[in-house]
């Protein structure tokens, strides 16, 4: 089953690849039929019976490679499952044959790649996995072929590769140290030390740089701002969850047990509340509407950072699972939303050409269902209950109240508030009365669906909170559950 | 002898050491290129005499291939740096 | 012993004329001796050098493949030296990038 | 022995070389170069772990990492020079705008 | 006299890495670069990593200088040499950088034997016989799939920039004058001869797909190089499924495994399964860079008007429901 999960993306990528033909979105359509209920499959297997690990190849540990499922890797496994098959239909109607040939394959690579992150368990295949990840995004990334995108595009490419060096050389200080790749091998063997700092050090910078936090986020509004909007939604919505996947892996799973992680975990704090006030505030001054989305998203990767002072500075703390899921929640949450937005602005450009929030006059009359669409993600992610981005912010508030550390509040209270001017601001521009009517193309209506449904998820996994949250307890602490298990 | 043969790479790592201030200096790209192309016949030495001094055997076959592909970046260097209006460009 | 002997003065001998090639491609004037320089003591020097290392290896196929090196070496290295002189003949200036 | 830590921190040293290297040139062709030197400190990094004391047997595991590495390395560095080549023809610039363009999103 | 040489390896790698920093001309950079890659094959050797020198042999020496100095080429800008000058105290926190990592290698325990225990113990049991081949191909085999996923994505993402169907570079008339000619034919067969060399060889001693693929690859090059009509004329179908056999059949390998109920990836007894994996993928190998080392030319065969039309029709992505 959980192969299936690597394996189906990347017959249909070939297939893809082979055969582009008329009939090229079909390797798209099958796919994302497939991978749904293969997640769904994956998720009951280990909400059934728990965590649990295959060895590829048939080589058990240190030698081979593993694939771990917990409930954190089938919670994002979901979310991409979801998200990438209402984009890949949303997808199979927006681009024309030209553009397909070279979006079907890279995206359906990429799909497997993100697919194996969630599962990953080897150190050095983390980094094999998040090139590949890298490389396609990158394409993907300037698929339209403008100069901008390109050059957003080579941007992140150079980020991302710098990120994956320092990443490889802190792969390169933990086997010096102890030997081994495997995450779960490491979680018992790694004692603290200078060697194990460097490799945290090396490791954490290299995936902030590819998750876009504060001082490292320069990249992403060009790079999700310029591209297609099918691929922005890939990129804000899934590729920066799997480096932040990997990292929250590596903190909680490897690091914290060594009792490194105390000092760094409020640093990364900091900056998850300065990038959320800052990235909330340029979302507020954007003259574009994805351009609006693209600096969301930076803000929305700070409030992920939150749960690293609130996971690993005290040794289980009573507040540990609080924040767990609401940084899950978060994730998932932000996910869905965002894919939402960025296809709504591409519903958007479609009909009206342009995405500068001035020419939005009146679309609340002509695209009342992407209009709906914005509404509903903009509660998510402002965190107006009963969304997902609700339960997630409560979750964290609960966490900071109970940990005492009530500075980390700010990120939630003043970040909502500023996620409410900018999602307000879209919305009033969306309702105001045009002088003159804007020429407008009529928008198809699997396109129009497609967001408002991926919108919909984001407030409807508000109700669903306890079983997610049951997933979560019930495995969240990888390393031990599998100790049990094996 | 061991010995002597380390002595040799050494010595030989030297000469590039010392070639590399040609390349620094120019003036020239094609005075670079030479240099290049000095260095690549003396890392085959080089690879050679390592491969005799650590008795491994199979650092021969590197050697050969830096001897075999040494060319490429020569050709890659004056393809199109020929001006076209020139009348006997080598590659026309 | 005697074999020892022999391989170590054909080896000096083939440092000798890199030596040569390295000073030749410091101290020449212009261009075209450099490349002069270069390629002619640089392919005697891997020579005797592969001469030398012959002399010291003892069996037949590790001798047969430092031969083909060498060659390769010459063939590589003589058409390097041709193409890189065509190319400064018919290249009238030579500012930098 | 001594040989390991001459390698490590030859190694260090060019990773942190490149990465200044990166920060430091606007040129696109030169910023990818010195990526190349930063993989080169690492690949160096993990062989030096793999050979401590110089003799011996050799640790295959980062020999075979490092053979992965090479091959990923050299890709994405084709992919990126390519779209150096692209902006280069698209804008006749070899480096990138720092500001994100207010022109019209793309679809 | 090791220690000597040791020390004057890393010594001239750290002078050439700050030299290319610091090289006010992108050509002297890129010559250094390739002589950067002499130096690090030359460290291979003494770390005694044969596969990694002929590697660094075949990646340094053929591809890379090629493909940076046609770009350097394709970009050039007479007298318009600019550095970030103002960046330069950048120097100074990755120094520290370098100072902190440097005191956490003083603390590594070099004499950690790491994993070639465990491989020792893995080659038992494994139909390889070479361990870094067996490590490539049956212990790690699916960093090795992906990292061909890695070149696909590569060529793919190429294609993409360049709106292209498959790589077909410009084609160079063939040289002109006879030592060209005389170069190419010597050269061209040599080099698919020591490919084929090196992939038998990896069975059992250094060498393999990697290095089999990356040599063939500069074969590729030199092809092209040499303005030959062969590549040109490869049909797209081809094409395309030599850049994906080696990837389809790590694949077959893996779906292969799930049937028999095995773990993914786990290879059947049969010797002749493994040596077909890895012939293909060396095959694919070699196409893949071969594309990505001349895939990246500025078509020059198409004039003007089909490049504007090509930029228009990449532009605007539209809706097939539209038309």
């Amino acid at each position: 089953m959980e192969s299936l999960l690597v394996l189906v993306p990347l017959a249909a990528a070939m297939g893809s690849f082979l055969a582009p033909g008329r009939g090229i979105a079909s390797w798209g359509f099958l796919t994302s039929l497939a991978i749904p209920a293969l997640a769904a499959g994956t998720a009951m297997d280990v909400y059934q019976h728990g965590a649990r690990r295959i060895s590829l190849g048939g080589w058990a540990e240190p030698l081979g490679i593993h694939l771990h499922m917990d409930g954190l890797s089938v919670i994002f496994l979901i979310m991409t499952a979801l998200v990438g098959a209402l984009i890949s239909i949303y997808s199979a109607f927006f681009f024309k044959r030209d553009t397909a040939r070279h979006f079907w394959p890279l995206w359906l690579l990429m799909w497997a790649a993100l697919n194996s992150l969630f599962m990953v368990s080897d150190i050095f295949n983390a980094y094999v996995v998040l090139e590949l990840v890298t490389i396609c995004a990158a394409a993907l990334a300037v698929l339209s072929g403008k100069t901008e995108s390109l050059q957003a595009g080579l941007r992140y490419l150079m980020v991302a590769m710098a990120g994956s060096l320092a990443f490889l050389l802190g792969v390169g200080f933990l086997y010096a140290e102890t030997g081994m790749l495997d995450m779960f091998m490491l979680s018992w063997e790694l004692q603290g030390g200078p060697v194990a700092a460097a490799a945290f050090g090396l490791m954490t910078t290299g995936l902030v740089m590819k998750s876009a936090l504060l001082p490292f986020h320069f990249w992403l509004p060009p790079a999700h701002g310029e591209a297609p909007a099918p691929v922005s939604a890939l990129l804000s919505a899934l590729v920066i969850k799997g480096s932040f996947f990997l990292l929250l892996r590596l903190w909680v799973g490897v690091f914290e047990p060594a009792g490194i992680t105390s000092h760094a975990a409020y640093v990364l704090g900091c900056l998850g509340v300065l990038a959320v006030l800052w990235g909330s505030y340029q979302a507020l001054i954007q003259p574009r509407l994805k351009l609006i989305i693209a600096y969301s998203s930076v803000a929305q990767v700070g409030y992920l950072f939150l749960m690293f002072p609130l996971l690993c500075t005290v040794p289980e703390a009573p507040w540990a699972e609080k924040a767990w899921a609401g940084g899950t929640y978060q994730a998932i949450s932000h996910g869905l939303a965002k894919a939402a937005l960025f296809l709504a602005a591409g519903n958007l450009i479609l009909s009206t050409g342009t995405d500068r929030i001035h020419y939005m006059k009146n679309i609340a009359s002509r695209l009342p269902m992407t209009t709906f669409t914005l509404g509903l993600a903009g509660i998510s992610l402002m965190g107006l209950p009963p969304s997902g981005g609700f339960v997630a912010k409560w979750m964290f508030m609960q966490a900071i109240l109970e940990s005492g550390q009530w500075w980390w509040a700010v990120a939630p209270v003043l970040g909502g508030l500023l996620t409410a001017g900018y999602v307000f601001r879209i919305l009033g521009y969306a309702f105001l009365l045009a002088e003159k009517e804007p020429r407008m193309l009529p928008v198809p209506f699997v396109l129009e669906k497609i967001p408002l449904i991926l919108a919909l998820c984001s407030i409807l996994i508000g109700f669903r909170a306890e079983e997610i949250i049951f997933l979560l307890q019930e495995h969240m602490l990888w390393a031990i559950e599998v100790e049990g298990d094996s | 002898m061991q010995i002597f043969f380390l002595a040799l790479a050494c010595f030989l790592i030297l000469n590039i050491l010392a070639g590399l201030w040609r390349v620094v200096q120019g003036p020239t790209p094609a005075d670079r290129m030479v240099s290049a192309q000095l260095f690549g016949t003396t890392g085959v030495a080089i690879l050679l005499v390592l491969a005799q001094a650590l008795e491994a055997p199979y650092i021969r076959n590197a050697a050969l291939l830096f001897a075999l592909l040494m060319i490429m970046a020569v050709l890659s260097f004056v393809r199109k740096s020929t001006p076209k209006q020139g009348q006997a460009g080598n590659i026309k | 012993m005697i074999f020892d002997i022999l391989s170590i003065l054909l080896c000096l001998a083939g440092a000798f004329f890199f030596l040569g090639g390295t000073v030749g491609l410091l101290r020449f004037p212009d261009n075209y001796s450099r490349l002069h320089a270069l390629t002619k003591a640089d392919n005697l020097g891997l020579g005797f050098i592969v001469l030398g290392l012959v002399l010291a290896s003892p069996t037949m196929p590790e001798i047969i493949k430092l031969g083909l090196i060498w060659l390769l070496a010459l063939v590589g290295s003589s058409s390097a030296c041709y193409f890189i002189g065509n190319y400064i003949y018919h290249t009238p200036s030579q500012e930098e990038e | 022995m001594h040989g390991f830590y001459i390698y490590a921190i030859t190694a260090i040293l060019l990773f942190c070389l490149g990465l200044w290297g990166l920060a430091f040139h606007r040129n696109l062709l030169r910023k990818i170069v010195a990526l190349n030197v930063m993989a080169g400190g690492v690949f160096l990094f993990f062989i030096s772990i793999a050979n401590p004391d110089q003799s011996g047997e050799v640790d295959p595991v980062p020999q075979a990492m490092v053979l992965t590495g090479i091959v990923v390395a050299i890709s994405l560095t084709a992919f990126a020079l390519c779209l150096a080549r692209r902006i280069h023809e698209k804008t006749g610039q070899n480096e990138l705008d720092t500001s994100c363009s207010i022109e019209d999103g793309d679809g | 006299m090791a220690l000597f040489l040791d020390i004057l390896v890393a010594f001239s790698l750290v002078a050439i890495a700050w030299r290319i920093m610091r090289a006010p001309g992108h050509f002297q950079a890129v010559v250094l670069f390739i002589t950067f890659g002499l130096l690090l094959s030359l460290a291979w050797a003494r770390l005694n990593s044969p596969d990694i020198a002929l590697a660094e042999a075949a990646v340094g020496a053929g591809l890379a200088g090629v493909l940076l100095l046609d770009t350097l080429r394709a970009v050039a800008q007479p007298g318009k040499v600019k550095t970030g000058a103002h960046f330069s105290w950048l120097l100074l926190p990755c120094l520290l950088l370098a100072g902190l990592l440097t005191l956490s290698i003083i603390h590594i325990q070099p004499d950690s034997q790491g994993l070639a225990r465990a491989v020792e113990a893995g080659m038992q049991t494994t139909s390889l016989e070479y361990p870094v081949t067996a490590v490539l191909l049956d212990f790690r085999g699916y960093d090795t799939w992906l990292e061909l996923g890695v070149l696909l994505a590569a060529v793919l993402g190429l294609l993409c920039v360049r709106r292209k169907k498959s790589i077909r570079a410009p084609l160079l008339p063939a040289p002109a004058e006879p030592v060209g000619r005389w170069l190419i034919s010597i050269l061209l067969p040599l080099i698919l001869l020591v490919g084929g060399f090196l992939l038998w060889l990896g069975a059992f001693a250094p060498g393999g797909a990697f290095q089999a693929g990356v040599v063939w690859a500069a074969g590729g090059v030199l092809l092209w190089q040499a303005g030959h009509p062969s590549l040109g004329a490869l049909p797209v179908s081809l094409w395309r499924t030599g850049a994906v056999l080696g990837f389809a059949l790590f694949w077959l390998l893996a779906a292969t495994a799930l049937i028999r109920n095995e773990p993914m990836l786990t290879h059947p007894q049969a010797k002749a399964w493994i040596l077909a994996v890895e012939y293909a993928a060396a095959l694919s190998i070699a196409v893949c860079l071969t594309s990505l080392a001349i895939g990246g030319q500025k078509s020059e065969d198409r004039n003007q008007k089909s490049e504007v039309r090509d930029q228009r029709s990449g532009d605007r992505c539209q809706i097939t429901n539209n038309r």
